[in-house]
């Protein structure tokens, strides 16, 4: 499925919630799902907040499902990354004066199994990220 | 009581985030509840057998949870 | 905020579950919801068996919150309706074999305030709907 919509910050909570129903098919725990949702929103709030610096633009989310888990596209059309490495460092933050963590990546990271940056300055960025989600259900 | 509010409940004229919020408080039990009989995590899909919903409802039921009291709340209630 | 899903049966109450998501941002009543939810229903199912012939294809929705309420519209780039005045008609359905009302457009016209077919054969279908919610608090 795919889903736009405008960088406002009232839409990200519906964002996150969209992307975790279309995850339910996959019937996963409420953990799994916790994590999936934790992850689309630190990428959601990126867009918003860094990639148009709450102005103004549209965010993109494609997810596919597949026979062992989901892939999660998020993507915008701002201003980019400049040094990609160095923005997925567990403390770096290119605005501390909005009191974030610099731990967004991190967290995207630590949540979901596989995390890709693709950023081009002034074009915007994309986050690609996938989750296994077990099918068969656990013995007990 | 139990009256009135069945009347309420049937007309349909509740606001729907009082709704939410009422799902949202089951979706919470059912999943305390379910942990502790199951032993684990319960899937979404076990939630919603317990509450007759779809899948659908529980996750956007468990996002309502997370939400700060809407404006409509804060005013009326 | 745009929504594009495949046209597989499955999606259906995905897609129903996020317009309802959306429009709950209008605090609607629950009997306000409920008809949105049916009628997008109706307009999703159309969709999928009538414009895919339950074929592979993309249903793509689109949804606006304005002062009044809210505008909805869904799209589907299938084989198109002939005759859509005979379509609307409340009996009427080309597939008395799948055992379906025909009442799929009566019951959107009657659930929203406004229905606007758009047809073109081979191209595809397009129905707009608007549904006015009212903002005040009611007094129970
Ligand atoms: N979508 C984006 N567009 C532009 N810059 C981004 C985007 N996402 C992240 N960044 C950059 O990467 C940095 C680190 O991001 P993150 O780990 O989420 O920390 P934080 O958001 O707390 O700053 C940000 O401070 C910002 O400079
Ligand atoms: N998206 C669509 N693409 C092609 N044909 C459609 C579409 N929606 C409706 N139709 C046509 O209009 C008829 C009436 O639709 P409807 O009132 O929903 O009744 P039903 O779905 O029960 O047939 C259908 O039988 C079909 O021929
Ligand atoms: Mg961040
Ligand atoms: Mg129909």
């Amino acid at each position: 499925m795919q889903l736009a919509f405008s960088s406002i910050s009232g839409n990200e909570s519906f964002a996150r919630a969209t992307v975790a129903a279309f995850a339910a098919k996959l019937d996963p725990t409420v953990e799994e799902l916790e994590d999936i949702k934790t992850a689309v929103s630190e990428a959601v709030t990126n867009a918003i907040i860094h990639g148009y610096n709450r102005q103004s633009g549209f965010v993109y989310i494609e997810a596919t499902i597949d026979s062992d888990g989901i892939e999660i596209i998020i993507r915008d059309e701002g201003c980019g990354i400049q040094n990609v490495d160095e923005a997925k460092e567990a403390t770096y933050t290119s605005r501390p004066d909005l009191e974030r963590s610099g731990m967004g990546f991190t967290i995207m990271e630590h949540l979901m199994d596989e995390m890709e940056v693709l950023s081009v300055l002034d074009k915007g960025t994309q986050i690609k990220m996938r989750k296994k989600i077990k099918k068969t259900a656990p013995t007990n | 009581i139990g009256e009135i509010q069945r009347f309420i409940r049937d007309d349909g004229s509740i606001k729907v985030s009082r709704s939410i919020k009422e799902l949202s408080q089951k979706v919470k039990k059912a999943r305390d509840h379910l942990s502790k009989t199951l032993s684990r995590t319960p899937k979404i899909s076990e939630i919603a057998e317990e509450l007759g919903v779809t899948s659908e409802e529980v996750v956007f039921a468990l996002e309502a949870n997370k939400q700060p009291k809407s404006i409509y709340e804060t005013v009326f209630e």
